[in-house]
């Protein structure tokens, strides 16, 4: 603020007067807030409800219904009741027979730019992920950006090969990436040209939440089958 | 006998100069330019010749347009510009779209040095600002390389040099990786003795180490550059990278790899080097080098990009009016004084 | 991200996401600042300081607001919170050591409602950064800004002997050479990776 | 009456060019830079603003006799606050895309100091009809500031305007003009491009003054 | 410790190397030079208050007798340079443009011109303070070029002391070579004056340095030196500007004059070789100064050599007796490096002449070159002997920062060697601007005090 006039006046007014407008101001302000809040709220929370459904069913293709699970102390997983703060997350998804599909899970990690954001689905049936979002990316536009875009890129994630050990203790092997057209195996990334650091970090950002995640979720398979939970 | 004095002239002492003049300078460094540039064009052919072409030409063309457009005498005389277009030429992909190469040379010279009031009071090397601008704005074009020596170079083109204006370079089949590169992605080493003789892929002029050594020591040996400069980037190179391939040789590149790839001979002879960028003491000069090999190492090692020493002399641009400061010599009979007050 | 390193926080936000050239936050005190490199470096400080103030406040705050649930809020308690938090500080520091007082205070009350304070208290708070993780991120971004504008005073110090061509003098110069300065950090990219 | 209207059309017109926000008084610069990538964006962040503006003129020069001078500038930020509170809400219910795109942004309004800056040099110190049409002015001269930014942007770096594209397909995108540093060398643009159209009226006037001496002189 | 001194070469840090062109001249011996038909001799050949006739217009004079007396302290007397006639004291052109008061003297003709005795000044017996106001009578001042008053200079205040003299006989400025020949010629007046200065100033050591492109000097110096002074002569790298007193102390010393001080803090004291071969010649005798050793050379001059002048010729007569081309241009008192341009041929020779230079046209061409901006080559930085940065300076001067320059930049400390202009691919003219500076800055502080 440049504008911190500090001239002194000959007769201030009375602390009354400045306690007056303060809280005067103060209450209509808080009125205002509070209203435009309560008034936009529902909205905001169908709006970002309706995202968040719309990323999963477009990781988890054959869903049209979801639940939020978050995973217990124990290992387990539990349906999200209430808010999830802090709770790690995972949203199952379930085929119009509720028959679960898949899970959908967020992870992230650092691009070139900043934070990439992603979404990604995981089959139970393939053992594998057959879909990927990104939802937050501040990736070059023309050429990081191709992570979203680039349909030869995105080729990668219609079957990319999470299986595990037989153990279930580790995954079988880990993802990762190789520089374009020389994929080989099902849980190889085939980078973007000229986009390699972000290529490698999606494929870096998939294999760390994969690792972390895969051996809780076979582990805990029925948890994940038991009533059927989604909402449409 | 003459009637000696009838129109004296007088100035102010001295009354010789030492006979080096700005022009000279730059002509020399010119002079010094010609292998490398011969040899750019030896190596890519006619799409190297016509990268340089284009580059020089745009230099020079809009310097002389600005001068007129002001209103004051032309300065394309002094060379200074010829030296800006064809170190401007010689950092470019040689597959580069001529109409990119264009719009690069008029950033250099309107806006890396007729905007500061031009010859001397350029803060960034121009050369580097139009290369550093043009490759924001075309990222992809500018990290795309053809290899050297290709067969058919002097009788065809890369499809993507005549590119229409405006409009998006077609990607030649016959792209390759720069040795750089090579390591960063997949820890691939280069030949030592193809990287000193340019027989590797890279920007236009870049490739061919000991021409530009050449270069540099007569212009270091004419006392036209400061040798301080170069050597104190080879040596910080060399050293950082070379105790990181101690500790881990197959993570980090070899000194040799380094010092001999990508711009850094380029850069740190003729790029850094420019006086007008460049700090004027001897410590300050050591300190600028240091910094540049320095950060040099860093974005070559863990940055995003496989180069970094075209950022690195920007940085060194940046921070020069810094050193100068920080290197002020002590003036003759101030030493106790300074410490008694 | 709680993951993100304290290392990664700290080379994102002072060189990679420079709070200056690549956030685009405090640039209007990143023009206007002096050429004199000794008052750009200590406002440096000073920003760099009352980032932590802010930081610190910042948190304590959303810790309250989740505990309340009224994220509505949020804007009206940083801004309050920060700027009286600073004056306190200031008043705290003129009574304890009017050196620092001097060396400072005349930049606090300038500082504590910019943007780039403001922004550090919503970027942290988006992110759901831990305790520690928000004191590196604030030392980052300060350390940021202050290159930014050191370099920038600098390079103002050279200019003004230059012979400038009238059409560029001025914030257009600035302006250019803050593209060029951000131009050169691109370089940075992926070292917080 | 007529004097009134005719100077409160004053007040309105003077925020669009003479005293333009952006181009001539270079305030704010932190949100014209950072959002004005495209020119939806631009336009976006620069209504939010606008509203920002005249919202709180309005509050504050209503308020002016109500509010006591030691407490001003705080009064005002928890009006600007406010109503930027309101902002934030309103457009993430419009649009949460929108809302992703100017990120921080929104919020930064709070600190922006054309609005800190109007509430206590203009507002604090006229009716309630004056400061409207001052925020009116400003606020416009400040979306508009914006939008010729973020056009400019969104042409040269994508190749569109608003979304639509506007060359054929092969159309090669400056890239630099959506990262940080063309937000920079556009805005630096549009300076130069005023500090050169007002040199060349300075020089005009003045070669006419000259004009008129010498001809003065010669019919002395 | 710089590599320089670790080799065992004693010379100074920084520095220029112009051409020496000091071959043409160094060979020839000292000769007389003739009586021109009327000497004007200022009354102003110091720094310092001018001298007080003590003649009248129409008085007849000896060669060697004392026309002038000292009007102060910072003031010494003047003697007739040659037998003749007293015709006007009157004003008279000086190299400054200035008008200063002058005796015009016309010598007579036939005459023999025999140098009037006066009563020496014995160096076993006079008292220092004897020797200094014999030394002011003599007329002695600076023959390096400043022409300050030498007793001044020898007069060691209350408190402070001298350990070491040192003999300039450097000559680093080109072309010149009178020191030079006074070196080979009138060793034997050196030492003389050497003890002289030794007594005065009661230094226990003498040091006579020479640079390496004069060994002849150097050589027979090391052989004429007497066994009983405590002393040596030291050959010094060829750099200008060695022969700068302040250069000299840091060579041969290492010790730095304090900015703004005098060589005394250091315990050191510099005279000229000239300056103490007058002294050893003159108060044996008992004599003042009425002619010195010039260079007369350039590319200009047709018969160049080292003359014997009596003070007072005019620039025109010297000339016109030597002989110049035709398309003379620029004329110098001193040499290129420091000299002084002359404006006018009017003006004449005093005792702090030590050259004539003059160029035609076609050698001077490189001067007159186009001025580019500075582009901060730092050549400048890396030849200014006090460390300044010429490079910022000069930008500062084209901005009128007077007072930044004097301030922040140590402006005052700038001795005006040229070296830093010598070395300037860009024509800048540095020095110009630093003496302008200069004058501003001492103007300013006078107009406040
Ligand atoms: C302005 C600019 C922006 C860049 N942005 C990205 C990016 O968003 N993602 C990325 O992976 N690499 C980015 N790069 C890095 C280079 O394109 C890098 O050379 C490339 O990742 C190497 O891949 P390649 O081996 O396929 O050529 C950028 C480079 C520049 C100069
Ligand atoms: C390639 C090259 C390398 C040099 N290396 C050194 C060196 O290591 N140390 C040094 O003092 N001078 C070196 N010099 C000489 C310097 O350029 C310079 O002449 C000298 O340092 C100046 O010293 P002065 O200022 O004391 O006269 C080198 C010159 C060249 C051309
Ligand atoms: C740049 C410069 C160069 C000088 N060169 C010489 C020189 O070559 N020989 C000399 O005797 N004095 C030279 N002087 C003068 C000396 O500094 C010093 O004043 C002189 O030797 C003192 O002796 P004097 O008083 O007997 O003349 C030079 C002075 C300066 C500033
Ligand atoms: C040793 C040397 C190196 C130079 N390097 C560059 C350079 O890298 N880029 C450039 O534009 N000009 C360079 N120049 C030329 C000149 O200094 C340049 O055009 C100025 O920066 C323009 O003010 C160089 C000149 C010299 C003497
Ligand atoms: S407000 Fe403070 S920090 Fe900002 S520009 Fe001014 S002095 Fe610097
Ligand atoms: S409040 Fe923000 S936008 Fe306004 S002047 Fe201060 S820093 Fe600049
Ligand atoms: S003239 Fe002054 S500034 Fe130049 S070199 Fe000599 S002492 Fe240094
Ligand atoms: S020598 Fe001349 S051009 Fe070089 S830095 Fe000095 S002043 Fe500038
Ligand atoms: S500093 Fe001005 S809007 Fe951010």
């Amino acid at each position: 603020m440049s504008e911190t006039e500090l001239v002194s006046r000959p007769a201030p007014p009375s602390i009354w007067h400045m306690y007056r407008a303060m809280v005067g101001v103060g209450i209509v302000c808080g009125l205002l807030i509070v209203t435009a809040f309560q008034v936009t709220r529902p909205i905001i929370e169908r709006n970002k409800a309706e995202a968040l459904q719309k990323a999963i069913f477009h990781v988890l293709p054959n869903a049209s219904t979801s639940a939020t699970y978050r995973l217990d102390e124990s290992g387990g997983f539990l349906v999200l009741e209430g808010k999830g703060v802090g709770a790690e997350l995972v949203y199952a998804g379930y085929d119009d027979n509720h028959e679960l599909m898949g899970l959908a899970v967020e992870a992230q990690g650092m691009g070139y730019q900043d934070v990439i954001g992603v979404i990604y689905g995981y089959s139970f049936a393939e053992e594998a992920i057959i879909g990927i979002q990104v939802l937050e990316s501040k990736e070059t536009p023309g050429l990081g950006d191709k992570i979203e875009s680039d349909p030869e890129f995105l080729e990668n994630f219609e079957r990319l090969d999470v299986s595990l050990r037989d153990d279930l203790s580790e995954m079988a092997n880990p993802i990762v990436p190789v520089r374009h057209g020389e994929k080989t195996h099902p849980w190889e990334v085939d980078g973007i040209t000229g986009a390699t650091i972000s290529s490698v970090a999606i494929a870096d950002i998939l294999n760390r939440s994969a690792q972390y995640w895969m051996p809780r979720i076979r582990s805990h398979l029925s948890d994940f089958q038991g009533d059927f939970q989604g909402e449409e | 006998m003459a009637k000696p004095g009838k129109t004296l002239e007088i100035r102010t002492s001295p009354h010789i100069l030492s006979g080096y003049s700005v022009d000279t300078i730059m002509f020399n460094v010119v002079l010094a330019l010609l292998p490398i540039t011969a040899f750019a064009v030896f190596a890519f052919g006619l799409a190297g010749l016509l990268t340089l072409s284009m580059a020089l030409a745009s230099c020079v063309l809009t310097e002389h347009l600005i001068c007129r457009a002001s209103g004051k005498p032309t300065t394309i005389g002094d060379w200074s510009v010829t030296i800006t277009g064809l170190l401007y030429g010689l950092t470019l992909p040689p597959s580069l779209p001529l109409w990119m190469v264009a719009v690069g040379g008029v950033i250099c010279v309107a806006m890396g040095k007729a905007m500061f009031g031009g010859l001397g009071y350029n803060t960034f090397n121009p050369a580097l600002v139009g290369r550093a601008v043009l490759q924001a704005a075309f990222p992809v074009a500018l990290t795309t390389w053809i290899p050297s020596f290709g067969a058919g170079r002097f009788s065809s083109l890369p499809s993507s040099t005549l590119t229409l204006p405006f409009t998006e370079p077609t990607v030649d089949a016959i792209t390759s990786a720069t040795p750089l590169a090579l390591w960063k992605f997949s820890q691939e080493a280069t030949a030592t003795g193809d990287l000193a003789l340019g027989f590797t892929s890279g920007s236009v002029g870049e490739t061919s180490s000991v021409l530009i050594l050449l270069g540099g020591i007569y212009l270091i040996a004419r006392n036209m550059m400061n040798w301080r400069i170069p050597v104190s980037i080879f040596g910080a190179v060399a050293v950082l990278s070379g105790a990181l391939h101690l500790m881990d040789p197959a993570r980090y590149a070899s000194p040799v790899l380094m010092l001999f790839s990508g711009g850094l001979m380029l850069g740190a002879m003729f790029m850094a080097t420019d006086m007008v960028g460049s700090p004027m003491t001897s410590r300050g000069c050591y300190l600028y080098g240091a910094l540049i090999g320095l950060v040099t190492v860093v974005i070559r090692t863990w940055g995003g990009l496989p180069e970094g020493v075209m950022y690195a002399i920007l940085l060194g641009n940046a921070v020069t009016a810094h050193l100068d400061r920080w290197t002020r010599l002590t003036v003759f009979g101030t030493r106790g004084k300074e410490a008694a007050t | 991200m709680p993951s993100e390193s304290l290392w990664t926080i700290f080379i994102n936000a002072s060189l990679v996401n420079n709070f200056v050239l690549a956030y685009f936050l405090g640039i209007c005190p990143f023009l206007g600042v002096s050429s004199k490199l000794e008052t750009a470096t200590r406002m440096g400080g000073a920003v760099t300081f009352v980032m932590l103030v802010s930081s610190v406040c910042a948190f304590g705050i959303q810790l309250l607001l989740v505990a309340i649930d009224a994220p509505y809020l949020k804007l009206i308690s940083f801004i309050a919170v920060i700027a009286s938090t600073v004056q306190l500080v200031e008043m705290f520091i003129k009574k304890v050591s009017p050196a620092l007082f001097r060396a400072l205070g005349i930049f606090l009350p300038l500082i504590t409602t910019n943007c780039a304070i403001l922004g550090l208290a919503l970027f942290q708070t988006n992110k759901g950064y831990s305790f520690v993780q928000c004191i590196v991120y604030a030392l980052g971004a300060g350390a940021g800004v202050t290159r930014a504008r050191v370099l920038m005073a600098g390079l103002r110090e050279k200019l003004e002997l230059a012979e400038v061509p009238d059409v560029t003098k001025g914030t257009a110069m600035a302006l250019m050479i803050a593209g060029l300065l951000s131009v050169t950090f691109m370089g940075f990219g992926g070292l917080g990776g | 009456m007529a004097a009134t209207s005719k100077s409160s059309t004053d007040e309105f017109i003077k925020g669009l060019w003479k005293e333009n926000p952006v181009f001539v008084q270079v305030l704010g610069m932190c949100p014209v830079l950072a959002v004005s990538n495209t020119a939806m964006n631009a336009l976006a962040m620069g209504l939010a603003t606008a509203f920002v503006l005249i919202m709180s003129n309005i509050a504050v020069s209503s308020l002016r006799n109500f509010i006591p001078k030691q407490v001003r500038i705080a009064t005002y930020i928890l009006i600007i606050a406010t109503f930027v509170t309101v902002v934030d809400y309103v457009i993430q219910a419009v649009s949460l895309d929108l809302y992703k795109a100017l990120g921080a942004f929104i919020s930064l309004i709070v600190v922006n100091c054309l609005i800190l800056g109007r509430a206590e040099a203009f507002a604090s110190k006229n009716t309630v009809a004056r400061s409207v049409m001052d925020g009116l002015g400003m606020g416009i001269g400040f979306a508009f500031a914006l939008f010729c930014l973020g056009a400019v942007r969104e042409i040269l770096g994508s190749g569109s305007l608003f979304g639509a594209q506007l060359f054929h397909d092969a159309f090669q995108d400056w890239v630099v003009m959506i990262l940080p540093s063309g937000g920079f060398f556009t805005l630096a643009a549009w300076l130069l491009l005023f500090n050169w159209l007002e040199q060349r009226k300075e020089r005009k006037a003045k070669s006419d003054e000259a004009t008129t001496l010498a001809l003065g002189k010669e019919a002395v | 410790m710089r590599p320089m001194r670790l080799l065992g070469l004693k010379t100074f840090r920084h520095g220029v190397h112009p051409p020496e062109s000091k071959d043409e001249t160094s060979g020839l011996a000292i000769r007389q030079f003739p009586f021109a038909p009327l000497l004007i001799v200022p009354l102003v050949q110091h720094m310092g208050a001018p001298s007080l006739p003590v003649v009248e217009e129409g008085q007849e004079v000896h060669r060697g007798q004392q026309i002038a007396r000292a009007d102060g302290f910072m003031s010494v007397s003047m003697h007739a340079p040659a037998s003749g006639l007293v015709r006007r004291i009157a004003l008279a052109p000086s190299i400054s443009g200035r008008m200063v008061p002058a005796v015009y003297l016309e010598p007579f003709p036939g005459s023999t011109q025999e140098i009037e005795e006066g009563t020496p000044c014995p160096l076993d017996t006079a008292s220092p303070d004897e020797i200094i106001a014999a030394i002011q009578d003599a007329g002695v001042v600076g023959l390096g070029g400043a022409a300050f008053p030498t007793h001044v200079k020898l007069k060691i205040p209350e408190g402070k002391f001298v350990d070491t003299l040192i003999i300039n006989g450097v000559e680093c400025e080109p072309f010149l070579t009178t020191d030079h020949r006074v070196m080979l010629e009138q060793s034997g007046d050196i030492f003389m004056g050497i003890r002289y200065l030794l007594k005065v100033t009661g230094a226990q050591k003498v040091i006579i340095a020479v640079e390496a492109n004069k060994p002849d000097a150097a050589a027979h110096l090391r052989e004429a030196f007497p066994g009983d002074l405590d002393g040596s002569v030291e050959v010094l790298p060829v750099k200008y500007p060695q022969g700068a007193e302040k250069m000299l102390f840091s060579a041969l010393l290492g010790r730095e004059v304090p900015s703004g001080g005098l060589p005394l803090d250091i315990h050191a004291l510099c005279c000229n070789v000239a300056t103490a071969a007058q002294i050893g010649h003159l108060l044996p005798r008992g004599q003042g100064i009425q002619e010195r050793v010039i260079t007369v050379t350039g590319p200009a001059v047709k018969r160049k050599g080292n003359y014997r002048i009596p003070i007072g010729t005019p620039l025109r007569f010297l000339l016109e007796h030597v002989g110049v081309e035709e398309d003379v241009n620029r004329v110098f008192l001193g040499g290129p490096m420091m000299g002084a341009a002359v404006s006018s041929l009017e003006i004449s020779i005093t005792k702090g002449t030590s050259g004539v230079t003059a160029f035609t046209d076609s050698a001077a061409e490189r001067t007159h070159s186009q001025v580019y901006p500075c582009i901060r080559c730092s050549y400048c930085v890396d030849a200014c002997p006090i460390f300044l940065n010429p490079s910022l300076l000069g930008m500062l001067a084209a901005n009128e920062e007077f007072s930044t320059m004097a301030e922040e930049h140590n402006l005052m400390d700038c001795f005006e060697c040229g070296s830093c202009s010598f070395v300037c691919p860009s024509h800048i003219p540095l020095v110009q601007h630093f003496r302008a500076a200069k004058d501003a800055v001492r103007k300013a502080k006078a107009g406040a005090a």
